[in-house]
């Protein structure tokens, strides 16, 4: 037994973290926040390059059958680096939705397809995720009708799997009739959320879990909760490392400020309390594969506890940069509006915690 | 301890209810704090003024009501037009922190010159203290006044200068006795930012918008007499501005408003039917916080009195800023938490429209984040608290907060 | 319109806590604090010298008629000092009691008695204020029995005061038959609770409020939960005031620790979030008599509100005074406890802001 | 990572459960903490010692049951103690602090000598670091110690000593080098505590109990060789046991000892037949802290792997002390107002007898503020955590932490 990772894990997160460093300089980054749809066909590229669009496809569907917690790792790389790509629902949520509920022919037709980088999936599981905004869904003859707001990985999609109430989820083309998808900018300007209007849209697969399809969705769900997790450690540990950079550089009152306790205890409080998420997303990403008695409990505490944490970091980090932090000069908002983004989608803090209770016979669903 | 309203401030009470209920279709939409007044705003104020209900205490000869300092009065029309959701005329720089710092150590030719036009709304202020390199350290201002001729010839930079580009008029802090140590060089001028030599290039913030300047000083040029106290007094003068921002910062009216606009959308129905104030979880973070505002509001009314009977606060004046700021922080973390995934979205309107309510939340999140920062950051609020406050050492060998 | 005090009531202020403070030195209070039964009959006359017996009976029950804003007053002193007496029971709940709810010939008995110093009463309100322990009483036939926990001001009563889950009161005689009192030495050793057994006690009197009698019950609860909440003040203010003494006193490191900006802004701490407690209290107790529509509301929050203020000043004035904090050498321990004790009697945090909430018709009762 | 147990691990489980339900009732009711271990809690010891559940990976030499390295099976040890609710063995200063550091730095004949008697409780240590003039500036250290005749005498006065009154030996933090630099002029001697010369003054604390001593030395005289390390080593010695004492006081598996403590007093039902559990405000509480719970315990697992394979966690370790008390503090907090009023009683026992559960968690209420202080107060952490975790500089010309 080891908590840790593998020699494989930390090369790969080490050829990771140079791409991205290398592809998103600040200016960069700033271009890409600008108005627009938020998905870099380049960036996008890049990374399936690296391996990601296939890293959670099984072996068997022509991918590399990695763990989630390999895909953790990926997600706190693009969070540390306020990447501007999909990720947690198309090549996460989504697979792990094929995988967990599709047939043998849904399966073989769709999951090589997100494999090799053309299928991109928005996801929206409405009031299963504790999501605010609309989510009124009818599934009738194959065609859907309603509404739903807020899918991730709106950007770039070419179809969106929305669940129903009961755990059946649908596949849409983003191009079918009948169907209204509205982008809207986040506060995030990396990631832009999709609400969609839906009058008599035809589905292209229903998937529909033989047993407790709702459990099903839940797991779905737990994932990306994971990997919102897993990115607010990553975009927090940005803001932390930069504010302890800038400590130990910029000087007030004739001394570097790091020298004053008031600056140097802030950095302490970040680290104290960001120290030992790291091991729980970890923990809560292993746990979805392999123990599986604990994998919602985990999830759900990750999610919810890293909210919490990320939200302290994010404004003492901002803080030990004075005026500049506030400022769009030095980019560091865009971890903060990362860690605003994650904190609200999929569920807050307070749905996440009430999930956990559920998860443990605390209390009923 | 007597809060009760006598017959004249009663009758002041149905006064202000009736004269919002007769003009309220001429208020504009918002206090217009971070634009340039435009007409239907300054005709507001001049209503108000006229009233009474705005500068009442201000003496006349200075452009204001004249009316003796009546603490009831004051909380009557503020409340009068909290209830009602009406203006209750601009706050901006000029008029929270310049104006009252005239009346306190302004000459009398700088009171009538400026505090009419000021809180007129037709003279618009910036404030010239942050450089670059000197964040919170404003004391070590590095721009520059020489004297020449009968004038200072102005050199330098000052960084965080909200609305300087509308602005008419700077207060600024700058050194004009370089032989003297640190605080005791300093000068506090009145600069008209048409002076030549001025450029103003906005600064971007985290919110998207250019909420501030950066200003830069070339050979500008001011008569001498556009000085407040003497020379090398600037500190001073500068430390009383202080104070009244720590108190504009810390406003409990604010958060007070901020806390019923919660309770309001915790009250509304969601998409499932449910409301969030009927989550006990949700309910006691909010009850959790309305203790707090409860007591910066009380806080605020001892102040108000203290003000008024001319006592010094001291410590309870020096908290304000930080627990304020700090407090208006927890508020609109709680307000979008409450928006959810559906709040998110984010598209601010920049100066010319109003923003829709979930981006003004998410500005305020940050922008709060903003004025912990601003007028003294956190760490210096401390240093201020513990040092004026409690009379705790300073630190040895460091330098001055 | 003033917010503030006066000057007698400032004058008055001064003499208690001169009176306190000459009355209660250190090597007294714990001696004071060793077993007992927590009641002190020379202090007792002391502060009835002082006019505090009498206080807030009504002139024409010989009493001073003073507001609950100076028995706040002289809450927060007897926090200030942790003086072992009683006080929000006996002396301000018991009268207000009787004030609201008891008829002519019961207030001309009983109130004056108060007055004189010679009867106390330890009050009761079991499940109307959410104490823990058991609260479950049934009056027949004039008779008590059953058995309720954790009555305040136990040390030294006279009577007991107990409330029936109706909003009724009854008196009972401390010496009646079939009343089994157990005085418990709480955490606080200045002021023990009283657990009753009874077993068909006689009943002196019963307060029946003629109209609404369990908001005129909440009324009394609510003066207490003010009385409390000065009463944390009280010990706060003290132990902040010791610490920020102690800190410009200790050395360490060649330096006074108040110099050190790590101990500089935990009593810059403490301050900021003490000071609008005190503007807070003054206005719970103010409302109770002049602005009735606001007085459940502020008495609850001013509970709530200070007990978790005055938690947070109470470990970190402790930490300032490092190892010697801990001890009981310097007895800062005292107001420490003050706190514990009044956070958990008249109900908690949660239970006060519950009640708060239910005031202002957020939710039913 | 990998969670996943092997046949010799499940094994394993099995043999310590069959162990624990053969053997509970020779089990001593604690685990020991503050008092002299008794007969009962002495044949104990030395039962888990023999079968390898406790010890298990210290050498054969030294007492110990000389098993290689393996995590999970710690783990699994602990684990299987923790459900049953069983001692796991003594914890004490002398295990935790002192034979680490011995197996670090000792030398063989010390390791031979003190590790077997200590880790089957027959020598009890106490820690003779901090001094009344000096609490958090340990390397202030005043008591000296002279050598005279081959032997160290020593003269002074500790404080903070726990288990000074039933020790049989302190590890002792002095001055030998006078005329060297305060860190370099110290030595870390192990003192008998029968020596002449010693007196032990109990000091009562603010849960009444006397917890700790003060200790005082006049001419106590101890053989030159009963030094670990070299004379003027003593700070480089006593931070190897400081390491060990934050990890100590920051124990995971603590906290979720007493959060599932808590748990179970808001699952039984109240005298109103409600349950706390059952409240969302309360259940929140608790959801909060099981979630920094969980992720203490994950990140000591990922400590234990580090400390397996021989890699320093550096800031991961750096934290844990100042996280996990002020992590406990919360936990307790929460404890005592689930108590509520009826908790209020409190009745400490002493050393003889066992105190009722609201009188334990008050006291640890307290004591927890007690842990936050000593081993290194937070603000002492938080110079450790920001200057050695993150290369902050140190303060000029303050002292050394």
């Amino acid at each position: 037994m080891r908590f840790g990772l593998t020699e494989d894990q930390k090369l790969f997160d080490h050829s990771l973290r140079g791409f991205l460093s290398a592809r998103l300089p600040p200016d960069v980054l700033r271009r890409l926040a600008e108005p627009g749809n938020g998905f870099d066909a380049d960036l996008w590229k890049g990374l399936g390059e690296l391996g990601l669009h296939a890293m959670l496809v099984p072996e068997e569907y022509g991918g590399a059958g990695l763990s989630l917690l390999d895909a953790a790792l990926v997600a706190e790389a693009l969070g540390f680096h306020a990447a501007p790509t999909p990720f947690a629902a198309s090549l996460v949520m989504a697979v792990r939705a094929f995988q967990a509920a599709a047939d043998d022919v849904q399966r073989r037709i769709w999951i090589p397809r997100i494999a090799a980088g053309e299928t991109r999936i928005g996801v929206g599981l409405g009031g299963l995720s504790g999501q605010t905004g609309r989510a009124a869904l009818r599934l009738q003859g194959g065609r859907l009708s309603g509404a739903v707001d807020g899918l991730l990985d709106g950007g770039g999609a070419t179809h969106f799997l929305v669940y129903l109430a009961d755990g059946r989820a649908a596949l849409l083309d983003a191009d079918a009739t009948g169907i209204t998808a509205t982008l809207r900018r986040s506060v995030d300007r990396t990631r832009p959320l999709v609400d969609l209007d839906l009058a008599e849209t035809p589905a292209v697969e229903v998937l529909e879990a033989s047993n407790a399809p709702l459990q099903v969705a839940a797991r779905v769900r737990d994932a990306g909760r994971v990997m919102l997790a897993a990115d607010m450690l990553g975009a927090a540990q940005a803001m932390l490392d930069r504010a302890v950079a800038y400590a130990k550089e910029r000087v007030q009152f004739g001394r570097v400020i790091g020298s004053f306790q008031g600056v140097k205890y802030m950095c302490a409080d970040m680290a104290a309390m960001l120290e030992p998420c790291r091991a729980m997303v970890w923990y809560a990403a292993y746990a979805q594969d392999a123990i599986l008695e604990e994998a919602a409990i985990a999830a759900n505490h990750a999610k919810a506890h890293l909210a919490e944490v990320t939200r302290e970091v994010a404004r003492l980090a901002t803080e030990v940069h004075g005026g500049m932090g506030f400022t769009d000069l030095l980019g560091l908002h865009f971890q903060f509006k990362r860690i605003t983004f994650d904190r609200q989608v999929l569920g807050t803090s307070e749905r996440c915690r009430h999930d956990a209770a559920v998860a443990q016979g605390w209390i009923g669903a | 301890m007597d809060l009760t309203l006598t017959e004249k401030h009663r009758t002041l009470r149905d006064e202000v209810d009736a004269f919002i209920a007769r003009h309220r279709d001429r208020a504009p939409r918002s206090g217009g704090g971070r634009k340039r007044p435009d007409r239907k705003v300054l005709e507001w104020q001049a209503l108000l003024l006229e009233a009474g209900y705005f500068g009442r205490n201000i003496p006349r000869e200075y452009g204001g009501f004249g009316a003796p300092h009546d603490l009831i009065e004051v909380a009557i029309i503020a409340d009068a037009f909290g209830r009602s959701g009406v203006s209750p005329g601009i706050h901006n720089q000029g008029i929270s922190m310049l104006v009252p710092t005239l009346l306190e150590v302004g000459t009398e030719e700088q009171k009538r010159r400026w505090i009419g036009p000021t809180i007129r709304g037709e003279v618009i202020w910036c404030q010239g203290y942050s450089e670059p390199g000197s964040g919170s350290d404003l004391a070590a201002a590095h721009t520059r006044a020489a004297v020449q001729d009968g004038e200072f010839v102005i050199n330098g930079q000052k960084i965080w200068t909200s609305s300087a580009h509308y602005a008419d008029m700077m207060f600024l802090l700058c050194r004009t006795e370089p032989d003297k140590p640190k605080h005791a060089g300093l000068s506090y001028l009145l600069v008209p930012m048409n002076t030549p030599g001025i450029e103003v290039r906005p600064l971007r913030t985290m919110t998207g918008r250019a909420e501030f300047n950066e200003t830069f000083f070339t050979d500008v040029r001011v008569p001498v007499d556009q000085i407040v106290m003497g020379r090398g007094d600037g500190w001073r003068v500068a430390n009383i501005t202080l104070k009244y921002e720590r108190l504009l910062l810390g406003d409990a009216n604010k958060l007070q408003h901020r806390l019923e606009a919660i309770r309001r959308m915790m009250q509304e129905p969601r998409s499932d039917g449910s409301r969030l104030l009927d989550c006990a979880e949700w309910r006691d973070r909010l009850l959790r916080l309305q203790g707090e505002v409860m007591a910066a509001r009380y806080h605020n009314l001892r102040l108000l009195t203290d003000q008024a009977e001319g006592v010094d606060s001291g410590l309870g004046r020096l908290i304000v800023k930080y627990h304020g700021t700090m407090l208006a922080h927890r508020l609109t973390s709680l307000a979008v938490d409450v928006l959810g995934s559906a709040g998110l979205a984010y598209e601010p309107q920049g100066e010319a429209a109003e923003d829709d309510p979930a981006t003004t939340w998410h500005i305020d999140y940050m922008y709060d984040i903003g004025l912990i920062i601003g007028g003294g950051s956190s760490n210096i609020q401390k240093n201020i608290i513990g040092e004026r406050g409690l009379g705790l050492p300073r630190e040895p060998k460091a330098g001055e907060a």
